[in-house]
């Protein structure tokens, strides 16, 4: 098959979470998704799937019920995406993603509130979606087990000892011990994803074991950094709770993460299992709209090729995703020049503390989408009838303050695809 | 406390003349508010000024800068790259201004070199293919990091003190004499009294507020300037506008990366001392007239100092000379305070020769300057500063406790580890920023995202670190450095900028802390 | 007349010196196979194991079941060369015409009193078939030297098979002796004194012999100048009938020469001239002495290889099935040296053929591999410059094994290279891969900058900025490189993500001689994974060929000093 | 369905089987093989002159152009280098006139829009899984198989355009076809280490060891490779392991109903 023989129902662009979800969804409704974006950006995932634990931003409140969160901002912000997702779309959306990642070989805790997953910096993170290797951290925090934590020597990113200082105050029978990874001698720097493939073959995962074992003393609980396997987690997952009989769980750790990784390969099996058609290398460089058809040029290295699509969806993402882009004079959004919501002048950007309490003004500004999801201009005028947008684009809304970026990419992810399969019904499309 | 000459202000001048008075014997204090080059000496170009820059409009400063350049390059030079510099004009510079150029130069004992088009072009490919002139002078660049530091290393061996982040709040007077000074601790608060025969306000820019506390008023004009750094290194040499000296007209060559400056603003207040997105738009459209590639290029960074220009009464800072000033205070009636400020980095030595020079004089002290003579010794904690050290020592000596832990400039645990220690041993609580001072951490593309985690982990791994200490220099640092980021964010560094917050903010959610 | 050119003292020794040599060189090279040492493990053998090893293959060859399979692909590969005809049948038709003429010629003419006249009871040499036979097989000798020199040119093209000076003076050789053979017998056939001296042997007298001139003038082309005009009819007859009882027993009509008699008529207008001047005498020197030369000649030229080949040829077919042992192996590599003619047929086929003509280098070509594969096993000390075009063409075969598959005389070439690039090895000069590693990258970049200042970047990839700008400092590039991740104790020194760091910092000679870069296993892992669409991998390759080129010469300047 | 194959240097010389596999498979399921006059793809000069690699990419490229046919190799490094030489010519436009120079003067066009295909991917996209399955007589029934699928094809795969090189299926569907059940095994993406093994023969075979282990830790009976060297790789090191090891056309020839002799095997 290739992608420019076939007028396909819908194109996605961009393989973030949001371009991720927007095809399984599209795909599992029956439509043929052409997919492109190399998926890349998932590699800074931690594994953890936020919906919403920060509101309002500016008081800092953190909440343990993300469908309150929710509720409270559709009177604060309307005009969040979160808040035009809504509470009951978003729990749908999450809980079907999360079960095609489980399918995918990531599975997710079920989960109807907002976990505390005690993280590498010795922070505590308020999230929705915890993969069952990552629970028994929040549940060990809970209910202040006595718990282990390892340390790696080697392991620059991840120091036990940083979060039992950190946390110790708040949870007493916290303590680490330092080890030395198998084979690991003479190495100087060790990388998590390499630790995680090793521990996918049963000699390094019983030396492990066996190193671990005498540690664990009066410990309820075990933590190690995220490195419990890379396509194989459950299983080794599983290993290690058997040998050790006490719960293990994962610690979310810098980029690149192991979880990432996970997130990265799963969302491309479940895709692929979905039924969405990839091109993972090609960077689509221009669209052209006439009355039904969108014509997409793509191109990788054996140069340009069109296709063309009756509807597009947008997931570009953000700076990092190249989905918007700034010069120095203002914010553009590179592909199709969309209007772009933002401050006035680059003196309103960015406030000049890192962490102001309210955040920085850049990173409300995005796109503006009409209850249909779709880009309007300035004036709320649709660009094209079924060209669509998601994810954290969107303007209005402040993902890394709120702790709501997969619940965004997710939730309008939905909404625009459910939105999109309404039209198709009405032109009768599929 | 009780000393022979209390120095106020650990800049490129305090520091030389800690070491020019400890050098004759002469013991001696030196406090800093913040941290050395924390002022105008940590915020400039680095360039060595062969004296051509000023060759045109000042004579004097000119040839002073050649002397004294050489006599750094010869006794300093492992804080010196002997870069060369060019002097480039392009189409519509003055051409009158460009003839004159090589007169004045031979003037002022200036060697230089016309150097055709195409050469330039083939040694210097980032010159705008509209230049019309282009002159070779012996410009070079300097470690103003390294100079004072190892004019601190030099001068603590010889037995002077250094009190750093120590703020003096007030003196107390008899007749003509300051009897004792007030110096804050600015991180515990407490205050402690230092007797001293003779006082040296070599504050910098604050030289003003300093003497205030004397009851003494300067004429000062505070000049700002703010310069940007590249991702990359641009160019090999120093590359001048060859023109009347005026905004964004020198592209400097720091190690790894390139420094283009400056701007000139008139300011009031020193407590606001930022780049301002105005000034940070005019140089990159300025600069981009010599070197196109600075309109397109990926910046890092912003910084700006402040110029004390001392004795002027209004007008364009950059029209007041850049020499020094040396005020004795005789006339207020004072016998054992001193100011010395203005003058350029280049001219640092002579500086504190001519300011040691007059209170060793009213102490009686006979022995003779030898800051011309003796050679600056290499020191270890100023080593680490010079972009592109880091990773060459890394790679000989790595072993299994020295991992890398900043990968932008390669700095490695031990020298992390050491400079911590080495301040610890000093009896100070170092934060990061104060390694950042002393290395290149949290210089590179990242500005500390990835390193600063890093570093909290090493220390914490070797037991330097307790409590929340980590997280909490981890916060200040992200904070400190973004300082230098908020004026350049746009294209990458807003990228990298967005990961540091999805990272620091939206995954530990530092901020909520 | 031929009895008194070999009773000849002075004759009897060339010969016997030109044998002598002949057999000296023929024993020379023949030793020189158990002695020529190429390839590492060549010090490992004695030459007694060696001997023995030649000895016990000769004995397993002649008794083993393979036997008659031998004989077969001798017939076949040596007798009617099966390999070369599949490759060009000119060069076919050419080599047989120019052998089976010059073996023709030598049984039936030069050795005629050892071979010929055994052979063949009525040897004749002046009497048919034996006097056409001559004729035809000179020419055909004649015509196997133009067809296996010309055109050469356009075969080949730039690219051209090596050769020696002393293989064209034996290739002109051979035209002198078959030349002046055809013109001798032109020669003796207008030659009134040879007739004179033919009638005086047989004593003719003077009646008779009126006639018989009239008849050899007409019937033989001898150039009497003294007849003119028409004979006498009667006279005629009467020769005739002396012809029939005298010569014809000995003396075929010479049209038969059909070469020779049209030469023989065209000289006779000079004949008494060439007569007198004794040119037969220098024609018959000429001839002989270019023979005694070829002989003393042929064991230092390629057409050794007719002794050579055949002994590769057997030596292929006995050891196909199993491999040789150790000893054997080296003395096959030896007996190569003598076997490969240089046709050039391998380089034909060369794989690497078109970058050899792409980088100007012969030295990828097998034919001139063989020539370099002898010259580094023999000398102590190479040449830097020349080393390193060996070692091109030494480290960029391919190891296709096409010719070994397609060299006429059946050599295992594969295994001479194999044993060349261990040589080039052991003489310092081993694959980039291996040499690079043999410093730290710190002093590779020393070394380098003490020379050069500034290091150039590596190619159009590390020289591109924009590359490195949009790298955000991640590591996913090394969180994905199964290299770091397999190197357990001896780690790599410098991770991807730190040789692609270098670049950004423009401190591409700390990068050049990373092992890194030459222990990457160009996965593309990094590369398909960068975030920011970063080329690793392929920037990892240009490392590779300025780390070669730049490195290179460094190298080889430091170890000349 | 004709291509012109291209069998590269280390088929013919160190694996005849795959060759043999390969024709013998493609023979069956009527797809017609051209031989030319090809020489080595350029992948091993790479390395040290990036140029001449091109040239050598170039040279069998336009072969098959001056001919009329696509390439089709069994080697996936072949297949790689001969996709990098297509990109690197639209790359640099100064190399690519030279290289075209040189062409020129060896009397070959110029090999623009050469269509290169793996074996695999004929078989898969040209040939067709329906296709296959529907000439299989002997299916491999209740075989479980790990399907190795080599770098140099997968990836970069902005250059190779081979499948999703994250979660790619070809492979695991060709297994299928044939009846066997494909095992997903944790390693099946990763390099075989081949590319090392003459530089850093250690590290070769580590990273083929760890390969080996989690095919047989994921209950693997068989691996399957589609390239020379990766076979290469693991041939010695697989039978020592215990794990056996088969070419993809040997697997699927075997399936078809065609004698092993004929397969190699």
């Amino acid at each position: 098959m290739n992608s420019q023989d076939q007028l396909w129902d819908v194109a996605v662009v961009g393989a973030g979470i949001a371009g991720m979800s927007a095809a399984i969804f599209a795909a599992s409704k029956g439509l043929s998704v052409l997919h492109i974006g190399n998926g890349s950006g998932l590699v800074f995932g931690s594994g953890l799937l936020d919906v919403l634990a920060v509101h309002p931003v500016k008081d800092s409140t953190v909440h343990e019920d993300p469908w309150h969160g929710i509720e409270l901002l559709r009177k604060d912000e309307p005009s969040n995406p979160l808040a035009l997702v809504g509470p009951k779309a978003m729990e749908v959306a999450v809980n079907q993603i999360m079960e095609a990642l489980g399918k995918a070989g990531m599975p997710y805790e079920p989960s109807t509130t907002n976990h505390f997953v005690p993280t590498s910096m010795g922070t505590l993170k308020g999230t929705f979606g915890v993969p069952t290797t990552m629970t028994s951290g929040a549940k060990a925090f809970e209910n202040k087990w006595p718990t282990l934590l390892i340390e790696i020597r080697g392991l620059r990113e991840f120091s036990a000892a940083q979060m039992v200082h950190t946390m110790g105050d708040k949870w007493p029978g916290l303590r680490f011990e330092k080890i030395e990874f198998p084979d690991s001698k003479g190495v100087f720097e060790l990388y998590a994803t390499h630790l995680a493939t090793a521990l996918e073959t049963n000699k390094t995962r019983q030396a492990v074991i066996d190193i671990v074992r005498p540690l664990i003393g009066d410990a309820k609980a075990v933590g190690f950094p995220a490195i419990l396997g890379l396509s194989e987690s459950t299983a080794v997952h599983k290993a290690f709770e058997d040998a050790l009989g006490v719960p293990v769980f994962e610690i979310p750790t810098m980029p690149t993460s192991v979880p990432g990784l996970r997130l990265k390969h799963s969302f491309e099996v479940a895709a692929a299992a979905a039924g969405v058609f990839r091109r993972v290398q090609s960077v689509v460089t221009g669209v052209k709209f006439d009355n039904d058809i969108a014509t997409l040029t793509l191109q990788d290295a054996t140069g340009n090729q069109e296709v063309q699509a009756k509807a597009v969806i947008l997931a570009t993402g953000r700076f990092m995703g190249r989905g918007l882009f700034a010069d120095r004079e203002k914010v553009r959004e590179p592909l199709l020049d969309l209007f772009v919501e933002q401050p006035e002048s680059r003196e309103n950007w960015h406030s000049r503390d890192f962490f102001a309490k309210s955040g920085h003004a850049i990173n409300r500004c995005g796109l503006l989408v009409d209850s249909k999801w779709r880009p309007t201009d300035a004036f709320g005028a649709v660009v094209w009838p079924r060209l669509y947008a998601v994810g954290s684009i969107l303007a209005r809304q402040d993902w890394m303050r709120q702790k709501s970026g997969s619940g965004l990419a997710i939730g309008t992810a939905w909404a625009a695809v459910s939105a999109m399969s309404d039209d198709f019904g009405s032109i009768g499309g599929v | 406390m009780e000393t022979q000459v209390l120095i106020i202000g650990g800049g490129a001048t305090g520091t030389s003349i800690m070491r020019d008075l400890a050098l004759r014997g002469v013991d001696c204090i030196l406090v800093e508010q913040d941290d050395l080059n924390a002022g105008a000496s940590g915020r400039n170009h680095g360039l060595l000024h062969s004296g051509a820059r000023y060759v045109s409009n000042d004579h004097d400063a000119a040839v002073e800068c050649r002397i004294e350049g050489d006599i750094l390059k010869r006794l300093a030079g492992q804080t010196i790259q002997a870069t060369g510099g060019y002097f480039v004009a392009v189409q519509g510079d003055d051409e009158n201004f460009i003839a004159d150029f090589p007169g004045h130069c031979d003037r002022a004992g200036i060697s230089w070199k016309k150097i055709d088009l195409n050469e330039a072009f083939a040694n210097e490919p980032a010159i705008s293919r509209k230049a019309i002139a282009v002159y070779e002078v012996p410009d070079a660049s300097i470690d103003p990091f390294r100079l004072s530091l190892e004019s601190v290393a030099h001068a603590k061996a010889l037995g002077c003190r250094l009190l750093r982040r120590s703020q003096v709040v007030a003196f107390k007077r008899e007749g003509n004499r300051i009897t004792s000074t007030t110096v804050r601790d600015r991180v515990t608060g407490e205050e402690r009294e230092i007797v001293a025969d003779q006082i040296i306000n070599a504050a910098g820019a604050w030289a003003k507020i300093v003497a205030g506390l004397a009851n003494i008023h300067i004429d000062m004009l505070y000049s700002k300037g703010t310069l940007l750094i590249t991702h990359n290194r641009l160019a090999h040499r120093a590359i001048n506008r060859l023109r009347k000296p005026s905004n964004a007209d020198i592209l400097m060559p720091g190690g790894t990366v390139s420094i283009i400056g400056t701007t000139s603003v008139k300011i009031d207040n020193l407590d606001d001392v930022y780049p301002s997105i105005a000034e940070v738009d005019q140089i990159v459209e300025e600069s981009s007239a010599m070197v196109p590639d600075l309109a397109t290029v990926r910046y890092i960074r912003a910084y700006a100092g402040v110029r004390p220009l001392v004795g002027a009464s209004g007008g364009d800072g950059r029209s007041v000379s850049r020499g020094f000033a040396l005020l004795g205070h005789e006339e207020s009636g004072l016998q054992n305070f001193a100011t010395i400020t203005g003058g350029k980095l280049t001219t640092c030595r002579l500086m504190a020769e001519k300011a040691a020079d007059l209170v060793c004089e009213r102490l009686g002290v006979t022995t003779p300057c030898v800051t011309t003579s003796v050679p600056l010794p290499s020191a270890y904690e100023g080593r680490w500063t010079e972009p592109g050290h880091a990773p060459k020592a890394w790679m000989r000596s790595a072993n299994e406790d020295d991992p890398l832990i900043c990968e932008c400039e390669m700095v490695s645990g031990a020298v992390i580890r050491n400079l911590y220690n080495q301040l610890v041993k000093a009896g100070d609580n170092p934060t990061f920023t104060d390694i950042g001072l002393r290395s290149r951490v949290g210089k590179g593309a990242c500005q500390g995202a990835f390193c600063a985690v890093r570093a909290a982990a090493h220390l914490y791994q070797h037991g330097a670190f307790q409590g929340r200490k980590g997280l909490d220099q981890i916060v200040d640092f992200f904070d400190e450095r973004w300082g230098g980021q908020h004026g350049v964010l746009w294209g990458e560094q807003l990228a990298q900028a967005e990961l540091m917050e999805a990272l620091h903010c939206g995954l530990f959610g530092e901020e909520l802390k | 007349m031929e009895d008194t050119v070999f009773n000849g003292g002075f004759f009897t020794t060339a010969l016997w010196i030109a044998l002598g040599v002949c057999c000296l060189g023929l024993l020379w090279r023949l030793v020189s196979w158990l002695i020529i040492k190429i390839g590492p493990d060549a010090k490992e053998v004695s030459f007694l194991q060696r001997l023995g090893a030649a000895i016990i293959g000769g004995i397993k060859a002649i008794f083993s079941k393979r036997l008659p399979g031998i004989i077969g692909g001798f017939v076949l590969d040596s007798l009617l060369q099966r390999r070369l005809f599949k490759v060009s049948k000119k060069r076919w038709l050419g080599h047989m015409l120019l052998f089976y003429g010059c073996l023709v010629l030598i049984v039936m003419h030069a050795l005629h009193v050892l071979l010929a006249d055994k052979l063949f009871s009525d040897y004749q040499a002046t009497l048919n078939p034996f006097l056409l036979l001559r004729n035809v097989f000179g020419v055909a000798t004649l015509v196997g030297v133009v067809l296996m020199t010309s055109g050469r040119k356009k075969d080949w093209g730039k690219v051209r098979p090596a050769r020696l000076p002393i293989d064209a003076l034996f290739g002109i050789l051979v035209v002198v002796i078959v030349v002046t053979g055809f013109l001798l017998e032109a020669q003796k056939m207008s030659s009134p004194k040879a007739f004179n001296r033919m009638a005086e042997e047989y004593g003719i007298d003077e009646d008779e012999i009126k006639g018989l001139r009239w008849v050899w003038k007409l019937d033989y082309g001898v150039a009497f100048p003294d007849l003119k005009g028409e004979p006498d009819p009667d006279l005629l007859e009467e020769g005739r009938g002396y012809n029939e009882d005298y010569c014809v027993g000995c003396h075929s009509k010479p049209q038969h020469a059909f070469v020779s008699y049209p030469v023989a008529k065209a000289a006779g207008l000079i004949a008494t001239s060439t007569d007198a001047a004794n040119v037969d005498k220098g024609l018959l020197y000429i001839h002989i002495f270019a023979c005694f030369f070829a002989i003393a000649l042929l064991p230092f030229t390629r057409v050794f290889h007719v002794v050579a080949d055949p002994i590769s040829l057997v030596v292929r077919g006995a050891a196909s099935s199993a491999p040789l042992s150790k000893a054997g192996r080296v003395n096959r590599r030896a007996l190569a040296m003598d076997a490969c003619i240089r046709c050039g047929l391998c380089d034909f086929d060369c794989s690497v053929g078109p970058i050899a003509k792409w980088m100007n280098n012969q030295e990828l070509l097998p034919s001139r591999k063989v020539q370099a594969t002898r010259l580094v096993a023999s000398r102590s000390e190479i040449k830097a410059g020349q080393a390193e075009r060996l070692a091109v063409g030494a480290h960029l075969c391919t190891d296709c094994g096409r010719c070994t598959d397609r060299c006429p005389v059946g050599l295992d070439l594969a295994d001479l290279w194999d044993a060349g690039r261990g040589d080039l090895s052991s003489k310092g000069f081993p694959a980039p891969a291996v040499w690079v590693k043999e410093e730290p990258a710190i002093a590779w970049a020393e070394a380098l900058g003490a020379e050069l200042g500034r290091v150039p970047p590596a190619g159009p990839l590390t020289a591109d900025r924009n590359q490195f700008s949009a790298c955000v400092q991640c590591q996913t590039c090394t969180n994905v490189c199964p290299v770091v991740a397999n190197s357990g104790e001896d780690r790599v020194d410098l991770a991807p993500q730190q040789v692609m760091n270098l670049l950004r910092l423009g401190m591409n000679d700390l990068a050049l001689g990373s092992k890194m870069v030459w222990d990457c296993a160009t996965c593309y892992q990094c590369q398909e994974n960068c975030p920011e669409g970063i080329r690793v991998t392929d920037i990892m390759l240009e490392l590779r060929g300025a780390a070669w080129r730049q490195l290179g010469p460094v190298r080889d300047r430091r170890r000349s000093i | 369905m004709n291509y012109a194959i291209f069998l590269g240097c280390k088929i013919p010389a160190m694996v005849p089987a795959y060759e043999d596999s390969t024709r013998a498979v493609l023979g069956k399921l009527k797809v017609g093989l051209q031989d030319l006059p090809f020489t080595c793809c350029g992948y091993p000069t790479r390395s040290l002159d990036l140029d001449a690699s091109v040239v050598a990419a170039a040279h069998n490229l336009a072969l098959a152009k001056q001919a009329g046919l696509a390439i089709l190799t069994p080697c996936k490094c072949c297949f790689g280098q001969l996709r990098h030489a297509q990109r690197f010519l639209e790359e640099y436009p100064e190399l690519a006139e030279r290289v075209s120079a040189f062409l020129q003067h060896e009397g070959l066009p110029f090999p623009n829009g050469v269509k290169v295909d793996h074996l695999l991917t004929v078989l898969s996209k040209e040939v067709g899984l329906e296709n296959i399955r529907s000439h299989v007589t002997a299916p491999r029934t209740g075989l479980k198989v790990a399907a190795h699928y080599g770098c140099h094809a997968l990836r970069p795969s902005a250059v190779t355009g081979f499948d999703n090189p994250m979660a790619p299926t070809i492979f695991e569907d060709l297994v299928a076809v044939t009846g066997a059940t494909p095992v997903i095994w944790p390693r099946r993406i990763d390099c075989c280490g081949e590319p090392v093994s003459a530089s850093n023969p250690d590290l070769s075979e580590r990273i083929a060891r760890g390969k080996i282990t989690s095919a047989l830790e994921s209950g693997s009976e068989l691996l399957v490779t589609a390239c020379p060297y990766c076979h290469m790789r693991f041939e010695e090191l697989a039978k020592d392991m215990g794990l056996p090891l088969m070419l993809y056309p040997q697997l699927l020839g075997q399936a078809l109903g065609i004698p092993d002799k004929a397969l190699g095997l």
